[in-house]
């Protein structure tokens, strides 16, 4: 009580690595919500004791009255870890459906999501895509500046001629020549180490 | 748009205006940048990006022409790099206005300087954001709660102020620099002044960089008479 | 309240302190030497600061002056202010001074934090700008969490540096679904 | 976590820094004739051959990797003027050189795609990174003079990629200064009195600064 689980859930929310989602703990969190309740009755109770004693709510500082105070004070202690968990973590989901927009919720992000956050999830990437449709414009590409899509390479096996390339002209990839290339020719080649980028 | 500069007045200055050719592209540059360091969300600059859409569309029908009628593929790669560089800066400004919009929604809701800052486009979004978010706020806490403490604003009915809805921190500092000189900036804001904690006025020479508290420049980086970097 | 949802002020306004009840409280179990769920007027208990700053507020405990700010820890922190050991007294020191000072009313708090902190953050610049390797564990102990925090700014930025200095492919990231961690951008 | 206190403080990536030192005008000389291009950041061209021309840096290495091109090193790039700038900022402790804005990306731009048009490329290359350590001791001196909590600072003649290395560093200092030097930790001696005598209503959050 008096806040201590609730500022367990925040440290746990805290110990996560920038930008991870942790598993939502829902067992913490249910128990934090059962202590607000607790909190709240207990803080009721106290407030009829001094009504039965026919005093004035208003202006009566008692025992009680402070009781009640601390009872109150801890409940929202409890709602702000509370929020502070579930606010922080839907501010995860949407740097991360940023990275993800267009593809559905990887299974190793959906096990972590409590079902709002599932539903949230959901909600929020398609209230981006039917922004981006309204103005016709794909946010999710060009995270970074783009850069020449043409890049110079080296053939490092003999990959041999009349090789078809994406704007259908071909090319003759014979051994340690030079060429210009689209990167998107090109890659394919250079991760089977057929080619290598010439820096500069 | 009319705003009184906060008792800087400017002196002219002779060096004479770098010529920089009048395309959209310095403009873009500058509003993607201010975007990019201001704290708070900075007003929408609707006839520009209108004008950038339009000429990325001239642009892609031409490189399309372009390619059609045989011309070097190579001139044409390079009419496709000054597009893609175009596209990146619009794109990389709508982004971080809209993860301004997710991360202080409440606040400009509140805010009506800030709401007038908005895209009918961003309005729409920003309030369809906050019904989910709420939704969201309801299902997992709020709705939890003993009634007297289920605001999403307010910590419980004793709040005297909405005291759970995060402001744009306009205290943080940012670099910038003036294109002419500027003086008598005030420092100070309103309460400190109050209490006679005057730091004496401040100025900026131009094309200087300064690093300054955001709050006390920022009606001058909403005129456009500082950028920021 | 600009930092409502902000984890280091909740964390940081969980640090106990320790208050002295001016009137009697019912119907609570916050004084453990006291068999029943009540307070008497007079009695001493360790508080987390969010409860100890509000009841200090409305005089119902008065809140005495946590250790790491008493005259003895300020004399041995100013001896060696750069390599003293600030997380172990305090792991918020500066944020938990900041909401300390108005409430204890001793004015010489804030100017003795400005004080500390301008003696220590160009030895955490300079360690996070030139350490090669990572500081030493032993160093990044004594740092407070803002000073953490500073350091980590100065040495990401650093090596995001580095990194775009080497040039390296900027082929595209591999698809977020893949199991390796993905470095943000 | 994400949701840390302050905003995610590098704003900018070394990456969006070079490309906006990309637009920095450059001379070229072409070696084949081509008409001009109409771009939506300007006209350039026509290009001639051996007649020297002025375009964008990205344009220039674009045309350079296309073989279409030399490209001219700005006259601050050679040995002789930066170990002159060298010396200068060792000895001048205070202020920087004056480097173009951008003279870290457009350097290392220049290395990467256009090392045969740059004379003596290591001794330039070593001259460069030894001013930037340079400055960058200068950097974290100057941090020093900042003492009284202030709402500005004046950095002259730092370029564009060092500011944005110690921007997140320099910021964060600045906002604790001005934070922990607030007055308002401070309180004078009237607005603690009041506070002692001030009853409270049950369950009200006092605020406890005027904000």
């Amino acid at each position: 009580m008096y806040g201590r689980k609730a500022c367990q859930l925040v440290t746990e929310l805290a110990s996560g690595e920038k930008g991870q989602l942790t598993h939502f703990n829902s067992d913490l969190f249910e128990q934090v919500i059962s202590e607000c309740q607790q909190h709240h009755l207990e803080l009721q109770s106290l407030i009829r004791k001094v009504q039965e004693e026919g005093l004035d709510l208003q202006t009566t500082k008692n025992e009680d009255h402070f009781g009640a105070l601390i009872h109150h004070l801890a409940l929202v202690r409890n709602k702000r870890c509370l929020m502070a968990y579930v606010h922080n973590r839907a501010e995860t989901i949407r740097s991360l459906i940023w990275k993800l927009l267009g593809s559905m919720i990887p299974p190793e992000i959906q096990e972590k999501l409590s079902n709002s956050e599932e539903e949230y999830f959901k909600k929020h990437s398609a209230r981006l895509k039917e922004y981006m449709s309204k103005l016709e414009l794909d946010l999710t590409v060009d995270m970074v500046p783009p850069k020449d899509p043409y890049i110079q390479v080296r053939v490092l096996d003999d990959i041999g001629e009349g090789i078809v390339l994406s704007d259908d002209k071909t090319a003759n990839f014979a051994l340690h020549s030079i060429h210009f290339l689209k990167r998107t020719d090109a890659e394919q080649y250079i991760s089977r180490g057929l080619m290598e980028e010439l820096r500069g | 748009m009319a705003s009184n500069l906060g008792g800087a007045s400017i002196s002219q200055t002779d060096d004479f205006e770098t010529f920089t050719p009048t395309t959209d592209v310095e403009p873009l540059k500058r509003a993607w940048r201010n975007e990019k360091a201001a704290p708070e969300i900075l007003p929408y600059e609707a006839s520009l990006v209108g004008r950038i859409k339009e000429q990325i569309q001239a642009m892609e029908d031409s490189i399309e022409e372009y390619s059609r009628s045989g011309i070097d593929p190579l001139i044409v790669s390079l009419y496709q790099m000054d597009l893609d560089r175009i596209q990146f800066l619009l794109r990389s400004y709508i982004r971080s206005r809209l993860q301004k919009i997710e991360k202080y929604m409440l606040y400009i809701l509140k805010s009506d300087e800030l709401f007038r800052r908005l895209s009918k486009e961003e309005i729409t979004f920003t309030d369809r954001c906050r019904h989910d978010m709420k939704k969201h706020f309801d299902e997992s806490v709020l709705s939890k709660l003993p009634n007297n403490y289920q605001d999403v604003l307010k910590q419980s009915i004793t709040s005297e102020e909405d005291d759970m809805v995060p402001e744009p921190p306009l205290d943080t500092f940012v670099v910038c620099k003036s294109k002419e000189y500027l003086e008598h900036i005030q420092l100070e804001d309103e309460e400190e002044r109050a209490s006679s904690r005057i730091e004496e006025p401040f100025e900026m020479e131009a094309n200087v960089l300064h690093i300054i508290r955001y709050r006390p420049i920022k009606s001058l980086v909403e005129s456009g008479r500082i950028d920021l970097l | 309240m600009t930092s409502y949802y902000d984890i280091d002020d909740i964390l940081a306004e969980e640090e106990l302190v320790s208050v002295v009840f001016q009137k009697a409280v019912n119907g609570v179990g916050i004084d453990p030497s006291s068999e029943t769920d009540s307070v008497e007027s007079g009695s001493k208990v360790e508080l987390p600061f969010w409860l100890a700053q509000e009841l200090h507020l409305r005089q119902v405990a008065v809140m005495a002056l946590p250790s790491c700010f008493n005259q003895r820890t300020r004399l041995e922190i100013q001896a060696d202010a750069a390599f003293v050991d600030l997380r172990s007294r305090c792991q918020f020191f500066y944020e938990f001074g900041c909401k300390i000072a108005p409430l204890v009313g001793d004015r010489t708090i804030g100017s003795w934090l400005l004080s500390t902190f301008k003696s220590r953050y160009k030895e955490v610049l300079t360690k996070a700008h030139s350490a090669v390797f990572a500081a030493s564990s032993k160093y990044l102990a004594l740092l407070s969490k803002e000073e953490t925090k500073m350091y980590e700014a100065a040495q990401s930025s650093m090596t995001a540096f580095k990194k775009w200095r080497m040039g390296g492919p900027r082929f595209q990231r591999a698809s977020f679904l893949s199991r390796k961690r993905k470095s943000t951008e | 976590m994400a949701g840390q206190s302050d905003p995610q403080l590098n704003l900018f990536s070394a990456e969006e820094v070079e490309f906006v030192a990309e637009d920095e005008m450059l001379e070229i000389v072409p070696n084949m004739r081509m008409d001009s291009l109409h771009l939506i950041c300007g006209d350039y061209g026509p290009f001639y051959p051996q007649i020297a021309t002025e375009v964008p840096l990205w344009l220039a290495i674009a045309l350079k990797k296309r073989g279409k091109c030399a490209i001219r090193t700005p006259e601050w790039m050679s040995v002789e003027k930066l170990t002159q700038i060298l010396e200068a900022e060792r000895d001048s402790q205070g202020s920087f050189q004056i480097l173009p804005f951008h003279y870290v990306e457009i350097s290392k731009l220049l290395f990467d795609h256009a090392r045969d048009d740059v004379p003596d490329m290591y001794l330039v290359r070593s001259l460069i990174e030894d001013i930037r350590d340079v400055r960058f001791h200068k950097v974290e001196t100057s941090l020093e003079s900042i003492d009284t909590r202030t709402s500005a600072v004046k950095i002259k003649d730092l370029s564009a990629m060092e500011v944005n290395i110690v921007r997140p560093f320099v910021v964060r200092a600045l906002q604790a200064i001005y934070k922990h030097g607030n007055p308002e930790l401070v309180p004078d001696q009237d607005r603690i009195t009041n506070m002692q005598t001030q009853g409270h209503e049950h369950g009200q959050r006092r605020p406890l600064r005027r904000r």
